[in-house]
């Protein structure tokens, strides 16, 4: 619990947590509302609809995670939070746990308030949040953001290097995994056992806008359904973490 | 030479150099003393064209810095050892610099042995120690040989050996006819290095003079006698006119206005046996700290008064 | 108490910490020395469990930094000042140290207090200069009122009244019975810091003594005589067998005796009626003693024609 | 002082620290290997053009990019744009020589991906007639260079006004590769903002009616224009900015 605390005056005191969450919650309701008025017309706007920006919080946040951890090697701070506390993996523990749930909870306020201006805007279109897949879509967004987090801090603790990492969180997601698709024949079936394709699949499977969202990453179709989807993509966030954690642990400060 | 005039610099509502002006000679170690925020970097920044004066003006040899043609040329610096990126070569840091004035590339294994560092050139910086740094901010600036040099505290993470070694260097860059203007905080360093001196407080200029005025102006020296006839002693120099204390943990007389010879003349005169007779001079860090008193910035608390401090025992 | 023992510490084939073994012990100011890339710094961070040593072990009050509870408690180090969120304030970041330890909120503000930093705690760090970041660095190490004080070069980049505010510190912070160990290359300010210094070379240990022994051992003091009866106590001196030498200082004849106190001297002298004009010791400096002694453990000399003899003896 | 001497003063720079050989070496590597990866899983009696061929670039652009923002925003990170300033206190000049040099190690970079992918796609798919004989291949190949050349100076240009290099990579990572593609998903008139997002235009001039454009309003000649035109009113605002700055 100390632990925790700590992360969290660490985190909260200095100003680039807060302007990723404002930015975060701000491109991805913001963009919602750009395309909810538009569709307003055409009667159009699903739950799913109202959650295709989630990528630009997710970005935002996987950026967030990264530099909670870089700036802290950048700016020699990681020694003196290893000298106040000499057991590594419990404080980088306890850092990835405060930044994921923060990430989560910015990515469901994001997604819920994202649901609720296309309900005002798109008087058009009949909007509810009934039925499992509607809940899932909406509030899975914070599952996603809260792993996908892990998974930067990891990446942050292994480059140590924010250049380095931020490009690795930003590119990965946006370009490799979309391109991998373009590779014929194989290319398909490589990019379903991608975890943030396998994210994008537990957000948006089996509804009824799913093609359009699955177009959005470029992808086709998966041979799993969304529950092993996300449980893959947490597998895969935490087996780097562990990694990142064991290799913290051996290297010197 | 270097000449501040009316030199100004704000920010926000934060005067940081308020209506400097002072000159440098060349021929001499010029040092620039005050506490922290006294605004000595803004103004060594202001001398090299970084940040602008909000008013004023301030030449090197005679031009803003900014009219200068190939200015290492002209003036050297060194203002922050680390300014160098971690993953370039001591080599590769002087190639760069030298390509932008047109100094040739031989100019660069010259002053990388001048200060020692022939052995590591293309080692990254990043792994160098602070020392090892400043000597390659030294090799900065001296790459143009310029007639100019300017340090912002170029001791800072010497060892010993390094701080003698620099300690001579600049002497030999004044006595070569150069200007050399140094900032520094270790006052015993100064006392050996700088015969002048720029003093600032809170932006304004305290004082410019030569080290010994300075020093003189500031306080007294003292003559420190131990004897075990003290009272004696003591009356004797109280019928010479001389004005004397007793320094409490020792026991000794400290006479003030008076020279060693007269207190060793009155001594033997009275058949006093001397233990010690020598004169105590004040230090520029005492010097410094009458002087500065109120333009210190961030006065620290809750400790006892400084007792009486010698400098170089 | 700091033990250091058979300490190693190597970077590929580089040796920086050589079978490094020497105590730190409470109530004193331990001076920390060597030439640049003696190992200083490595050797610190891993009493702290920074690094980790390549064999041999280093014991805070007989456990390894690792086991500590709170070590903040135990342990308070000034390694880098600048190792600090240039966006956090001076306040949050003494905050989350505090929090790690479980120290109050209110011990933040009593060191705050005590660095002189109360008026600027709630600036940002990174607009700090080199020597308020020393203080916030200083109170960083104060937070958790630890037995164990160590600090890397702590006077650098402080302005005067803070090194003389410094100097006093340390020494109040030894007489209250702590265990302070510091870094220094500033030798004329370790001299009048520092009782007791470990000096090391190389990675290796080259001494542990008292300060003033140190200094002796290296160079011992002489003592300097002026007198318009020159001839008389020369004479007066030999009788007695002590050695004289002629100098000029200042321009004025002088004899320089080694080999006696001056209380002695001064005694021959009012035997015989001698009028004295000065009788002053002259120490050697923690400088000369220690580039004499850490000759040949300095790694990157620079190449100069320039440097003179005893600078250090200067007042 | 010649512009010769300040872009080789800044060559050596660039060339002196290992990140710019890792991005510029990705940025070649990564579509030729993009490109090998296509023609090895293309049905081998079918033909694949040119321009599928290229496809790759993206991870080229996008390592260009990071290269091009860290050679200004790693000066400021570790200080040596102040020692650049002070070596040459006309500003500009040292930062103009700055980005011709970056921007001409990014245009080769990209020539290099270009022909590189183009070479190696020919020697293993020999079925495909892949040339440069039309105006459109032309385009797709060597048009790599130009477009690269001006995304460097874009990237320069971020670099200089945000300083920082996790905000400037954030920044020209998330824009070409996330906010243009998701615009077009704004109904009515999404598509037509699209074609007007400066990597969208870059896309449009490599791929011609393959881009993402469903009715493009510029040429493909024009769409580099306007391209170009984009990252020199860019870099124009960032120098005047840098040189009221404090440095």
């Amino acid at each position: 619990m100390t632990l925790l605390a700590v992360e969290r005056i660490k985190l909260f005191s200095t100003r680039s947590p807060w302007w990723c969450v404002v930015v975060a919650v701000g491109l991805t309701v913001g963009f919602t509302a750009l395309m909810s008025g538009f569709a307003n017309e055409q009667g159009t706007v699903t739950v799913g609809f109202t959650q295709f920006s989630y990528q630009f919080g997710l970005m935002v946040l996987m950026v967030m995670a990264v530099l909670a951890v870089t700036t802290e090697y950048r700016f020699g701070t990681i020694r003196t939070t290893f000298q106040t506390a000499p057991n590594r993996a419990a404080v980088l523990t306890a850092k990835a746990l405060l930044v994921a749930v923060l990430a989560g909870v910015v990515a469901l306020a994001a997604a819920f308030l994202s649901f609720w201006v296309s309900d005002l805007l798109a008087t058009n279109s009949d909007l509810s949040l009934s039925g499992a897949d509607a809940w899932r879509n909406v509030a899975g967004t914070g599952l996603v953001a809260f792993l996908a987090a892990v998974l930067s801090v990891a990446v942050g603790i292994l480059l140590r290097q924010s250049a380095a990492a931020v490009t690795v969180v930003l590119v990965w997601p946006l370009l490799v995994e979309g391109l991998v698709s373009l590779i014929p024949r194989i290319g398909q079936d490589i990019q379903s056992w991608m975890p943030f394709v396998a994210a994008h699949h537990f957000l948006f499977g089996g509804q009824p806008d799913s093609a359009e969202a699955a177009m959005m990453m470029g992808m086709s179709d998966v041979p799993y359904g969304p529950w092993a989807g996300i449980a893959y993509f947490g597998a895969i966030s935490v087996g780097l973490f562990v990694v990142a954690v064991i290799t913290a642990s051996r290297r010197d400060a | 030479m270097i000449e501040a005039r009316g030199l100004t610099r704000r920010y926000g509502n934060k005067v940081a150099v308020d209506d400097l002006s002072f000159s440098v000679r060349p021929g001499r170690v010029t040092g620039f003393l005050g506490p922290n925020g006294a605004g000595k970097s803004t103004t060594m920044r202001m001398i090299l064209g970084l940040d602008r004066p909000t008013s004023g003006t301030v030449r090197v040899n005679g031009q803003a810095y900014h009219e200068l043609d190939q200015p290492l040329r002209r003036i050297g610096a060194l203002l922050d050892a680390k300014w160098v990126h971690p993953n370039r070569s001591a080599r590769a840091h002087l190639r760069w610099l030298a390509r932008t004035n047109r100094l040739p590339d031989r100019r660069v294994d010259e002053v990388l042995e001048a200060v020692g560092l022939a052995a590591v050139a293309n080692r990254p910086a990043g792994g160098f120690s602070l020392g090892m740094s400043q000597r390659l901010g030294i090799a900065t600036a001296l790459l143009g040989d310029p007639e100019i040099l300017m340090f912002d505290e170029p001791v800072n993470g010497l060892d010993p050996e390094g701080i003698r070694w620099i300690r001579g260097f600049m002497r030999d860059l004044a006595a070569q006819g150069r200007t050399v203007f140094v900032s520094s905080h270790l006052l015993s360093e100064m006392a050996q290095t700088a015969e002048d001196l720029v003093v600032i407080g809170r932006g304004k200029l305290i004082s410019q003079c030569t080290t010994a005025e300075f020093i003189d102006n500031a306080s007294e020296s003292l003559v420190r006698v131990r004897t075990p006839q003290a009272e004696e002693l003591r009356a004797a120099l109280a019928r010479a006119d001389a004005e004397v204390r007793v320094e409490v943990e020792t026991g000794a007389l400290l006479v003030s206005g008076v020279t060693t010879q007269l207190v060793g003349e009155v001594a033997a005169a009275g058949g006093v046996v001397l233990h010690e007779l020598a004169v105590e001079r004040a230090s520029l860090e005492q010097a410094f700290m009458r002087l500065t008193d109120d333009a210190v910035e961030y006065q620290t608390t809750a400790l006892p008064a400084p007792e009486l401090v010698t400098a170089g025992r | 108490m700091i033990e250091v023992e058979h300490l190693t510490k190597r970077y590929g084939r580089t040796v920086a910490v050589d079978d490094l073994s020497f105590s730190v012990r409470p109530g004193r100011v331990t001076g920390f020395l060597g030439p640049n890339g003696a190992g200083k710094s490595t050797t610190m961070r891993m009493i702290l469990g920074l690094d980790r040593p390549t064999s041999g072990t280093v014991r805070i009050d007989g456990k390894p930094y690792r086991e500590l509870d709170r070590p903040l408690t135990r342990v308070g180090a000034l390694l880098d000042a600048k190792w600090v969120h240039p966006n956090r304030s001076a306040r949050a970041h003494l905050r989350w140290m505090a929090r790690t330890n479980r120290l109050p909120n209110r011990r933040v503000d009593e060191v705050l207090e005590t660095v002189g930093l109360s008026g600027v705690a709630d600036r940002r760090a990174g607009g700090f200069s080199l020597g308020m970041s020393q203080r916030l660095g200083i109170a960083a190490a104060l937070l958790g009122d630890p037995e164990i004080l160590m600090f890397d070069e702590p006077v650098n980049g402080l302005d005067p009244e803070g090194i003389l505010w410094i100097r006093q510190i340390m020494q109040r912070l030894a007489s209250e019975g702590r265990t302070v160990l510091v870094s220094s290359h500033l030798l004329s300010e370790m001299a009048q810091t520092a009782e007791e210094l470990v000096v090391i070379g190389r990675g290796k240990l080259i001494r542990q003594c008292g300060t003033a022994q140190f200094v002796d051992e290296a160079s011992g003091a002489t003592i300097r005589v002026r007198t318009p009866q020159v001839e008389r106590l020369r004479g007066a001196l030999h009788q007695e067998g002590i050695e004289v030498r002629d100098e000029v200082v200042d321009e004025l004849p002088t004899l320089v005796v080694a080999g006696t106190s001056s209380e002695r001297v001064g005694e021959i002298a009012a035997a015989q009626g001698v009028v004295l004009h000065e009788l002053s010791v002259q120490r050697g400096s923690l400088e000369q003693a220690f580039l004499q002694l850490t000759n040949e453990a300095v790694e990157y000399h620079a190449h100069d024609g320039a440097t003179t003899g005893n600078e250090g003896t200067d007042r | 002082m010649s512009a010769v001497n300040l872009i080789s003063a800044e060559s050596i720079k660039l060339f002196s620290t290992r990140s710019p050989w890792w991005c510029n070496l990705l940025a070649m590597v990564l579509p030729v290997g993009f490109a090998t990866a296509a023609v090895l899983s293309w049905p081998t009696d079918v033909p694949i053009s040119v321009t599928e061929v290229q496809m790759g670039y993206q991870f080229g652009m996008m390592l260009v990019l990071v290269m091009a923002a860290l050679a200004v925003t790693t000066e400021y990170r570790f200080g040596t744009m102040r020692t650049t300033f002070q070596a040459v206190p006309g500003r500009s000049s040292a930062l103009l020589a700055k980005t011709a040099l970056v921007a001409g190690v990014a245009g080769l970079v990209g020539l290099v991906a270009a022909l590189g992918s183009l070479g190696v796609a020919s020697v293993l798919h020999p079925v495909s007639d892949l040339g440069l004989g039309t105006a459109d291949e032309l385009r797709a190949v060597l048009g790599v260079a130009p477009v690269f050349v001006f995304s460097a100076v874009i990237a320069v240009a971020v670099g200089l006004l945000v300083r920082q290099s996790a905000g400037a990579l954030a920044l020209l990572l998330v824009w070409p590769m996330l906010v243009e593609p998701l615009v077009s998903v704004i109904p009515t008139v999404g598509e037509h903002i699209q074609q007007w997002m400066p990597f969208v235009a870059a896309d449009h001039f490599l791929r011609g009616e393959r881009s993402m454009i469903a009715d493009p309003v510029l040429s493909p000649a024009m769409a580099l224009a306007y391209f170009a035109a984009v990252s020199v009113g860019l870099l124009a605002v960032a120098l005047v900015v840098a040189r009221r700055r404090d440095a």
